[in-house]
C-alpha cells in the first residue's frame, strides 16, 4: 500500500485546523473523501444531470445506467447473490428503521423478543424501541463479555420467544467484532432472523453476506469514504419480498386505482419511493471502486496496524485510561480527570480531530460505569506519525484549558 | 431476400405490426396462464399469455395499450415462438437478446424481429423492444418450474 | 434577465444528445444545476468534509455551521417565521411520508376524511392510501374543473368528518395552481389541516408560508437547482411538535435507557436520524442563493412568457392535442396517433428531452380519458428558440419511427 | 485591578469555579423552578433551578455531569444573577452573549464571567460556555410568562 500516494488522494489530508495539519482521527463519525469520489458527484451534477427510471431519452437513460451500476457495486462489495437485493436508503440510520418498521412491525407479535445489547447504535435500538411498544414485543439485552457481544451472551437470552437479534457487527464505541457468523448459525436454527448493522464493519472489513448467511445488513456510504444522504438495506430477496415499503411514493408503484388499490414493484424498487438521492449512489459506487482498488484485505491489516501502535503508545501513558484495549476499531479512552469534552477540545487546539461523548450509544454508561468517553478512530489513510502527534497531545492532558485561551 | 437490411423495409415491417398486432387480444380460457408487464417500463401496459401442449407453445397471445415498438416486437415475438417448443422457443429468445445487446446472433432464427436490430442507438427503448420477450421468458421458465 | 449569462453558469447546457445541442424540457421531473451548486457540494467533499452535530471539534463546528445556513437560506425563501420548522428529508416523497405517518397517522380516526384529487402525485396519495388503510379514515376526491382544483370542489365533498386536505399547489402534470390561500382559510374554519405539495411550485413561484397560512409544505431540492436527496418539510412549529418521527436514532434523541425511555428532541432535530444529507443541504442552501441572486419574481415572468409562447407555436400545428392551454407549468401534449413514448424517442433523436407517461399521477387517466402524454416542462433557463426546435419536432410525427433508425 | 487580561488569572478562574462550583447540588424544595439542559450539546447534562420572591431571583443552583467550561461558566452565572432581579438578571445575559458573539459588552457587568471572553477562538465551545446561561434564559422568560 503505498500510503504517500493514497494520502494524495483525499484533498481534505492538505486541510488545517486551528493552523496544525489536520489529523483525522474521528472516522467512526464519517470518513474524508477521496477525489475520485467528489469527481464523480461533479461529474453527474455538471454532464449528465437528469432523473434516473424515467428512460424517455438518453440522458434520462444515462443516469439510469450510471444509477445501477453503483448498485452492482455494491452488490459485487458484500457479495450479494442478486443485485435485486441490494436497496438504496438514505443511511445506515434509515435502513434499520426499514427493517424495524417494514419487517419487525409486520412480523412481530405481542410477547415475542428482540434480543439487543448495550453497546447498540441509537439507530439500532430506538426504532426497535418503537416497533416494541408498538407490537407488544420485548425488548432483551444479551449480556457483553469484556464488552463484546458473545454467541453465548446471545443464547443465555434467547427463547421461543426470540424472532430478530439486531447486532453491530462492530460496535461503534467498543470496536469489538462480534461473531456474526456463529450467531447467524445459532439464529437460524432456531428460526431467527439477524439484522447486522454493518456502519462500522463494511468500512472495514470484508464483507460476505452468502458466506455468513446474513439476513439483513444497514449501512451507510459517508463512513466508506463515500457521500452522506446514502446508505444501503441489503435484505435476502425473499425477505424483502415480505418487508412492507415505509415509504410510498413516486417509482416504487406499479398501478394503483382511485379506490385505494395499490401494486408495488418488486424489491428493490418497491422501497425506493420518490427521486433517489443519485449523485449519493454514483458516489457511493465511486467510493467503493476506489476501496477495492486498494484492497480490503490490505485496509483490514493496516488499520490493525495502526490501533495497535496506537494502543502501544497510549498504554506507555500513565495519565489515560482505555477501555477497549482487544478492540478492532476505534479507541474508547479518557484522559484522566478532564472531561471528554475538554480533552476533545485539547486534542482540536493541536489539530486532532477526535470525538467527545456518549457516541449515540447511550446504554453503554449502564456497562462501563463512565457516561462519556474520547474515541480516537482510524482508517487506512492514517499514519504512525499522526499517532504519534496524537499520543503528544495525551500527554498535554493537565493542561486542558490551554486549548481554551491558545 | 437479405433486403432486410434496409431501413425503409424494417419501417415497414414495424408499422405493419403496431397497426395490425398478430395474436391480438386475450382469451379467458381454461388452460392459459397468463403475465402482466405493467411494472416493467411504467408507460406500456402488456398482457401476454401461453397455452401449453406439453412441451409445445400451442397458443400465445398478448394484449395491452403499449408503444409502437412494445406492441410489433411482441407482435412478432408471438409469430415466431407458436407452435415451437419450449427449448426452441429459448433459442430463439436468446438469439433476439443477443442481437439487441449487441452480441452475435443468429439472423435466421429471427426473420422479421430483425427490424429491432438497431435498438441499441436507442437505449432507452430496449425496455420496449424486449417487454415481450421477457413475458415470454417468465411464462415458459415457470412453466418448467410447476 | 441576462439569459446569455444565465445559460453560462449551467454546464449541462453545452452537452449534446443524440448530436444535437441538448434541449431540456423536463424540468418537472428535476431540473439542471448550476456550477455554483456543483461547487458548493465539491467544496464540501474536498475542504470541510465532517460529520454535522457532532461539535467537538472545529472541522465539525463548521459543517454544523454550513449545515445551519442552509436551514434558514430555506427559512428565508419560503417566508417561515422560525428556522425549526424547517426540516431536512430525503425529498418531497419522503417530506409527504412524514407527514402522512407522522401527523395522519397519529391523529386521525375510523371515518374521518382526507381530501385528496386525482391530478395529484403518487407520492401525495400513496402515503394516504396506507394511512387511511391503517386508521379506518376515507381517503375522498374533490372534483376538478377544468383539470383544476377549485375551492368550490373542496367545498362540495368537505364534511364534518374532514380533517386533513392534501393538495398540489401546482399540478405536475395539468401545472395548474390550486387557490391554496383561499383553500386553507376555508380549511381552517372548519379545523382542517391542510397540506400542501410543493414540489412543483416552490421552485417557480414566490412562497410565503405565513401569508398563505400553510400548515405543512413539502417539496424537493433538486426540482429547484438543488442536488437529489435532499428535500423539506415545512411545518408550523405547533404541528411539528405534535408530529411523531418516522425515524428513530444518533442524533434525534436527549436521551433514553434500556427500559425503553426515550426523550426526543425538540423539531426540527427530533425528525433528523441518523447522519443527515449534509452535502444536500449544502447545495440546497447554494441553489436558493442562486434562485434569489436572478429573483423569483422575475422567473416567474419569464416562464409564463415562455410558457404562453410554447402554447401559441403548439397550437397552429393540427397534430397535437394539448391537455392543459391554460396552466402554469407543464404543457401536457400528445401527437396525434403517436403513442407518448414513442413520441418522446422521437424528440430523443432531435436532441430534446420530454417525458412521457403517466407521470407518477395514475389516477388523472380517470380524468383525462387518456392514459400516457408527452410532457414539456421549463425553467427559466430555456429559451424561445429551444422551444422554436421543439415546436419543429413535433411536426415530424408522422417519422416518429425514423427516430429508431435513424 | 483589571488583571482579568491576564490569561493565567482567567484560567485559574475557570479551574477555581470547575472544581469549587458554587450554588451547586440541586434541592427539590417546594418554589423551585427547574430545566435540564440534556438536550443542548448531547455531551453536557446540567440541571439549573431557581427560587423567585417576587421579581427577585432569590436562589439559582445547579447541577450535573459537565465539563469545565460548562460547569464553570454556570457557577459563575449564578454568582452573578443571585439576588437580582430579572431585569438586572436579562441585562447581564444580553452582556455575557455579547461577549460570546464577539460584540461589545460592558465588562463591569460580567466579572469573573470575562474568563470566557475567549470562547470564539474555540467556537466548538460556544454551546459549553452558554449551556447555563441559555438555561437561565429559559427560567427567568418562562417566569414571566406564568
Ligand atoms: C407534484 C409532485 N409531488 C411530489 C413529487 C415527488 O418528488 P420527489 O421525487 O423529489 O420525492 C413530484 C416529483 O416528481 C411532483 O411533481
Ligand atoms: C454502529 C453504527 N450504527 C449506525 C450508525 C448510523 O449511521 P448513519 O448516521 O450514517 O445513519 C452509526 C454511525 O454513527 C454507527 O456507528
Amino acid at each position: 500500500m503505498d500510503i504517500e500516494k493514497i494520502r494524495n488522494d483525499f484533498p481534505m489530508l492538505k486541510t488545517k485546523m486551528q493552523g496544525h495539519d489536520l489529523i483525522y482521527l474521528d472516522n467512526g463519525a464519517t470518513t474524508l473523501k477521496p477525489k475520485a469520489v467528489a469527481d464523480a458527484i461533479y461529474e453527474y451534477l455538471t454532464c449528465y444531470s437528469g432523473n434516473a427510471h424515467r428512460g424517455d431519452y438518453d440522458l434520462s437513460h444515462t443516469v439510469d445506467t450510471a444509477f445501477e451500476n453503483a448498485r452492482e457495486d455494491v452488490r459485487r462489495f458484500i457479495n450479494a447473490k442478486r443485485v435485486e437485493e441490494i436497496v438504496f436508503t438514505a443511511g445506515a440510520t434509515d435502513s434499520l428503521n426499514m427493517v424495524a418498521y417494514g419487517y419487525g412491525l409486520t412480523h412481530l407479535h405481542e410477547g415475542d423478543e428482540i434480543i439487543l445489547n448495550v453497546a447498540e447504535h441509537a439507530s439500532n435500538t430506538l426504532p426497535w424501541f418503537d416497533v416494541a411498544k408498538k407490537t407488544g414485543a420485548k425488548i432483551v439485552y444479551a449480556p457483553l463479555t469484556d464488552g463484546c457481544v458473545t454467541l453465548e451472551g446471545i443464547k443465555s437470552v434467547t427463547t421461543d420467544k426470540t424472532k430478530i437479534i439486531s447486532v453491530a457487527i462492530v460496535s461503534n464505541v467498543m470496536g469489538y467484532v462480534a461473531p456474526v457468523k456463529e450467531i447467524i448459525k445459532f439464529a437460524h436454527e432456531h428460526d431467527i432472523i439477524v439484522v447486522c448493522d454493518g456502519a462500522q464493519s463494511v468500512p472495514h472489513h470484508i464483507t460476505d453476506v452468502i458466506a455468513d448467511d446474513i439476513d439483513f445488513l444497514a449501512f451507510s456510504g459517508h463512513k466508506m469514504c463515500g457521500p452522506t444522504g446514502i446508505g444501503v438495506l441489503y435484505g435476502k430477496y425473499h425477505l424483502l419480498d415480505e418487508t412492507s415499503p415505509t415509504r410510498y411514493g413516486g417509482g416504487s408503484n406499479a398501478r394503483y386505482k382511485s379506490n385505494l388499490e395499490v401494486d408495488m414493484k418488486k424489491p428493490p424498487y418497491k422501497f425506493e419511493s420518490g427521486t433517489p438521492n443519485i449523485e449519493g449512489a454514483i458516489g457511493l459506487g465511486a467510493a467503493i471502486r476506489y476501496l477495492e482498488g486498494i484492497g480490503m484485505k490490505d485496509i483490514m491489516e493496516r488499520e490493525a496496524k495502526l490501533r495497535a501502535y496506537a494502543i502501544e503508545k497510549l498504554k506507555a501513558l500513565d495519565n489515560i485510561t482505555i477501555y477497549n484495549e482487544n478492540g478492532t476499531g476505534a479507541i474508547a479512552f479518557n484522559i484522566n480527570n478532564v472531561f471528554a469534552q475538554d480533552g476533545a477540545s485539547l486534542f482540536n487546539a493541536n489539530g486532532v480531530a477526535v470525538r467527545a461523548g456518549e457516541h449515540c450509544a447511550k446504554l453503554l454508561d449502564e456497562y462501563l460505569g463512565v457516561r462519556t468517553t474520547l474515541r480516537a478512530s482510524f482508517y487506512f489513510y492514517n499514519t504512525e506519525e499522526e499517532i504519534d502527534a496524537f499520543v503528544e497531545v495525551c500527554k498535554k492532558g493537565d493542561d486542558f484549558l490551554d486549548a481554551f485561551f491558545g | 431476400m437479405r433486403s432486410l437490411d434496409n431501413p425503409l423495409i424494417l419501417r415497414e415491417i414495424i408499422m405493419d405490426h403496431y397497426q395490425n398486432p398478430r395474436n391480438h387480444g386475450i382469451v379467458d380460457e381454461e388452460g392459459y396462464k397468463k403475465v402482466n408487464m405493467n411494472s416493467e417500463t411504467c408507460i406500456d401496459n402488456i398482457d401476454v399469455e401461453v397455452k401449453m401442449n406439453n412441451d409445445i407453445i400451442e397458443d400465445i397471445r398478448f394484449d395491452g395499450e403499449a408503444c409502437a415498438i412494445s406492441t410489433a416486437s411482441t407482435s412478432i415475438m408471438t409469430e415466431l415462438v407458436k407452435g415451437k417448443s419450449v427449448e426452441e422457443a429459448k433459442a430463439i429468445h436468446q438469439q433476439y437478446m443477443n442481437m439487441i445487446f449487441e452480441k452475435d446472433y443468429d439472423e435466421d432464427l429471427l426473420e422479421e424481429a430483425i427490424a429491432f436490430k438497431n435498438t441499441h442507438k436507442q437505449a432507452n427503448r430496449i425496455k420496449c423492444a424486449t417487454i415481450g420477450w421477457n413475458a415470454l421468458e417468465e411464462l415458459i421458465s415457470s412453466k418448467e418450474g410447476e
